[in-house]
């Protein structure tokens, strides 16, 4: 029988590979700022799969926390690949206008 | 010890968040806090040379639990660099940014970059280590956003999108190595490791996450963009001291934590890549027609050599030889950091007086300039690795290294890496003291310089001649 | 008895979301779509609320439920509203 | 039978979160990939909490669909209509070579994980933290190895955020606000807002025992900001000048002085006293609570917004 952490893991690891695959071959910005995102979800499902410890034991914290941590960061280095993106979109424009 | 941890961590933090909340005092905040830096890493490399080698369990937690500090030779020899490269930069920096704009900009990124470099430096946990990770990139970025021109953000979105993916791979295996060691602790996992797939891919994956962000042939394209059209302080800091943590972080994990999984091919593709970088790096910089452009092509040759130097020292045996192998490498990593920040600050003197970076309108500079002049040629002699400069000993015994175990082709690699790197230092030495009739009377504008030529001085006088010193304290401490 | 009432609650609600789905998928223009999911999905979380609070005993957690229902009704409620806005204006814009 | 039930969901969550992943990053037009991410977040959040991760599955939630949904759709927002091309194509040999290495190390890393898994290694870090939670001060054991056993990752992650908060800050003033929306969302916000607001420090105080705590408290305050601001009101319920600097530094500041000071006696760095521990971490998650909203608020805005230099207002017109 597939075990849940064991499904989890693989289906993080799939995750990841999608992301990492589109991550490499999207030429646009903010497509590729979304596939760094999905890669992240994989190897956080990793994390979490790699914490849990069947229906009856409580799963591993630490697993979790640093997943937390994780998804702060992700959403940081969003924040600033978006912001870099519009700072790009106005200096274009203005070039266009010349 | 513990004090001077925390104190190395804390004050550019601390800096930074003052710096924040108090703008109008971000200069006087940020050079102090770089020289009470200094001064604390200093503090903390006398502790470890009376008393070796120390961890600090952070929250006073048992091992594994807790995250755990360590203050070794190695990583207080590369806090020292950057306190000192810091400084440096500081210094210069205050006449750079000087619209009180770009001055609240720079200072309190420049401050969290710092105080990510010193956590990278002294973190023993691997979850960690991916945090300051980020905090150094992000901080790496937005300062390379500040040149504010097109070119330099799009740089800054690519080095930004490179950056995370490098991350990515390192925490994926991370998430491998938890799976299989439940530790994040580099001791406990040393310790627990195996010659298994999951070791061997937690290797490959961190790895190739670090060589993206150390920028390593052929995972080298992100960089010349990157260190060229940043503002010239924070290409210094970009070339001399970002680098040098990713490549820091793999010198531990491969000679501390995955000596076991490792394989004399993995070394060996190490080492080929290595070459590689030497040859294309050296190669593209004498090409370059633009001085950054030349500094940034130069930083992919230098990392070449310390790579060479790293795959070197994993297949030698523990020994006499691969301590002094591994004391040629930090001597390398240190004199480039020394040299490297003092070119590009040299030539963010040069394109300010000058207005522009080209390499071929050069001449007269060293009448204008001629202790920038001179600063660059200091910096020269160390990227070549000439004596008196530290680069030259390392070099030297990686090529005794190489000749003894039969590398021939390193050591032909080596010595053309050698002779391209003189001849693109001439080609700029050539133009700067080409004579112009009407050349302007000389500038001497203090602060702007000696930051640079101190620098300089660092990288081909005291490392060299101070070598012997470092290697002992490499080898009592560690 | 009060396991087979909210059983009965439960199935009902679900029933309306799948036809609420179905209404999303097979409907011809947003309007309509729009229409088919509110309707049918705030009557099937109301059915499926209900049938949960039966089961509960805990009145903090009723409260939990309660509360989950009136801010989906109302978020729906209002992104319902500024679809069709934009609809609406969507359709002046090309007329 | 209830295991089979189980497996039954695992497998529907499962392949929804690919599709819904596929379907995210390759369709053709960026506004419904957009969507469809954050709907994928939301199904990931379904699945956190499937592998008992309530923590992370707030967190998921709130902030990775959204907060970074919020971010994505201003990004955009950004783009000159002219030029949302679709797909830039590449090459087919790009594609291929690229897609066959990709598998070939997504196998390899199954393979990996796999022998990973099989490895036992006896104990692992959460029979630690289970074991000395009783000493952490909270009952939450991910509160637990957030604020104490593992504290300086968050105090570095909150210097993160502040890192990228300063770049977006550096880059140029803000976006123009939205304009004014309807009558019917003005209400919603009117009573929408307050009740964030409660929530939000609901989950603040009750992270100590249960799923909550300082990031999923700041992501809520910080939507009800970013939906302020997106309701069409120029504020976004931050102060200006001084004050908005010092809530920005303020977790990291106050983590970091909380660290310093219960160094004193020659403990380590972050060793609160024992019988502290409870009182300085709710200190310490107020104040990152206050930080994580200012900064995801003004991160959302996109650029400088006047109020964040103006202290005392100096008219330079």
């Amino acid at each position: 029988m597939l075990e849940t952490s064991t499904l989890y893991g693989l289906l993080g690891i799939i995750l990841a590979a999608l992301g990492l695959q589109a991550a490499i071959l999207q030429r646009d910005a903010i497509r590729r700022i979304l596939a760094i995102n999905v890669l992240g979800v994989g190897v956080f499902l990793v994390f979490i799969a790699t914490a849990y410890q069947g229906a009856d034991t409580p799963p591993d914290a630490v697993p979790h926390a640093l997943v937390l941590t994780g998804i702060v960061v992700a959403v940081a280095a969003t924040a600033l690949a978006l912001g870099l993106q519009r700072r790009l979109e106005i200096l274009d424009e203005d070039t266009d206008d010349e | 010890m513990n004090e001077a941890m925390a104190l190395v961590i804390a004050l550019p933090l601390l800096g930074g968040l003052i710096a924040v909340a108090w703008p109008q005092r971000s200069r006087c905040i940020g050079n102090l806090t770089l020289l009470l830096n200094a001064a604390s890493a200093a503090w903390l490399l006398a502790l470890v040379m009376q008393h070796g080698a120390a961890n600090q369990l952070l929250g006073g937690w048992q091992p594994g639990l807790a995250i755990a500090l360590h203050a070794d030779a190695l990583s207080s020899s590369f806090l020292l660099l950057t306190a000192l490269v810091g400084l440096a930069i500081s210094v210069y920096a205050t006449r750079y940014f000087h619209s009180r704009q770009a001055a609240t900009r720079f200072w309190p990124l420049w401050l969290l970059l710092v105080a990510a470099l010193n956590g990278l430096f002294l973190s023993a946990d691997l979850f960690n280590l991916y945090v300051t990770l980020e905090l150094l990139g992000l901080s790496a970025v937005a300062l390379t956003a500040l040149g504010g021109k097109r070119e330099s953000i799009k740089a800054a979105l690519r080095y930004l999108m490179v950056g995370l993916l490098g991350s990515m791979g390192y925490l994926g295996g991370v998430a491998i190595l938890y799976t299989a060691f439940g530790t994040l602790d580099m001791q406990l996992v040393g310790a627990r490791i195996s010659v298994s797939p999951a070791s061997e891919l937690a290797l490959v994956l961190m790895t190739a996450g670090l060589l993206l962000k150390t920028a390593l042939f052929p995972l080298h394209f992100w960089l010349p963009a990157a260190h060229s059209n940043a503002p010239a302080p924070v290409s210094a800091a970009l070339s001399a001291l970002v680098v040098k943590a990713g490549f820091y972080l793999v010198l531990r994990l491969w000679t501390e934590v995955f000596p076991e999984a490792l394989s004399p091919q993995g070394a060996m593709l190490i080492g080929v890549l290595g070459c590689a970088a030497i040859l294309w790096g050296s190669w593209r910089a004498l090409q370059a027609e633009r001085l950054k452009l030349l500094a940034a092509y130069s930083t992919v040759a230098q990392l070449g050599y310390l790579f060479v130097g790293l795959a070197l020292l994993v297949s030698v045996d523990e020994g006499a030889t691969r301590d002094i192998l591994f004391g040629a490498v930090v001597l390398m990593a240190m004199t480039h950091g020394f040299a490297k920040s003092s070119l590009f600050l040299a030539i963010g003197v040069v394109q300010q007086h000058a207005g522009h970076d080209r390499i071929d309108q050069l001449d007269g500079t060293a009448q204008r300039l001629p202790a920038t002049t001179f600063a660059i040629a200091l910096a020269g002699v160390a990227l070549i690795g000439l004596p008196p400069s530290g680069a030259f000993l390392g070099k030297w015994h990686l090529l005794s290294t190489s000749m003894e175990m039969g590398h021939w082709l390193l050591v032909l690699v080596m010595g053309i890496g050698s002779l391209l790197a003189a001849a693109y230092v001439f080609r700029v030495l050539g133009h700067a003291f080409g004579n112009v009739a009407f050349a302007s009377r000389s500038v001497n504008a203090a602060t702007e310089e000696w930051p640079a030529l101190a620098l300089g001085l660092i990288a081909t006088l005291i490392l060299g001649l101070g070598s012997a010193w470092l290697w002992q304290f490499l080898e009592v401490v560690a | 008895m009060i396991d087979l009432l909210s059983g009965v609650l439960i199935i009902g609600g679900l029933f309306f979301y799948v036809a609420g789905t179905i209404g999303l998928l097979r409907l011809p223009d947003t309007l309509c779509r729009l229409h088919a999911v509110t309707k049918a999905d705030n009557l099937g979380l109301g059915l499926l609320a209900f049938g949960l609070l039966l089961q509960l005993t805990d009145p903090l957690s009723m409260l939990k439920v309660l509360l989950i229902w009136i801010l989906v009704l109302a978020a729906s409620a209002a992104g319902g509203q500024l679809i069709a806005r934009h609809v609406q204006r969507e359709q002046e814009d090309s007329s | 039978m209830t295991f089979d039930a189980l497996l039954v969901l695992d497998m529907l969550l499962a392949t929804l979160m690919l599709m819904l992943a596929i379907a995210a990053l390759h369709c053709e037009s960026l506004r419904q990939g957009i969507f469809l991410y954050i709907v994928f977040g939301l199904v990931t959040a379904l699945a956190w909490a499937r592998l008992k991760a309530p923590d992370v599955a707030l967190a998921e939630a709130a902030i990775g669909s959204g907060v970074a949904g919020a971010l994505l759709l201003a990004g955009l927002r950004d783009r000159k209509p002219r030029k949302q091309k679709s797909l830039l194509r590449r090459p087919a040999w790009q594609v291929l070579t690229v897609t066959y290495l990709v598998i070939g190390l997504a196998l390899t890393a199954s393979w990996a994980f796999l022998d990973a898994q099989a490895n036992d290694v006896g104990p692992r870090l959460g029979a630690m933290v289970q074991a000395e939670l009783a000493n952490s001060g909270v009952s939450n054991p991910v509160t637990a190895v957030l604020l104490n056993f593992r504290a300086y990752d968050t105090l570095l992650e909150l210097a993160v955020l502040l890192a990228a908060l300063l770049g977006v800050l550096a880059l140029g003033p803000e976006r123009a606000a939205p304009r004014a929306a309807g009558p019917v969302v003005h209400h919603l916000v009117a009573w929408l807002t307050p009740l964030l607001i409660v929530t939000a420090g609901y989950l603040l105080w009750v992270g100590a025992h249960a799923p909550g705590g300082a990031f999923q408290a700041g992501a809520l305050l910080a939507a009800a900001g970013i939906v302020v601001r997106l309701s069409g009101n120029p504020h976004n319920g931050l102060p200006s000048g001084i004050w908005v600097r010092m809530l920005a530094v303020a977790g990291c500041g106050v983590f970091m002085f909380v660290g310093l000071a219960s160094m004193g006696g020659g403990a380590n760095l972050l060793q609160y006293p024992a019988n502290w521990a409870g009182t300085l971490i709710l200190l310490i998650e107020v104040f990152a609570t206050l930080a994580i909203t200012t900064s995801l608020v003004l991160v959302y805005l996109g650029g400088q917004p006047d109020s964040w230099s103006s202290g005392r207002r100096k008219a330079r017109a």
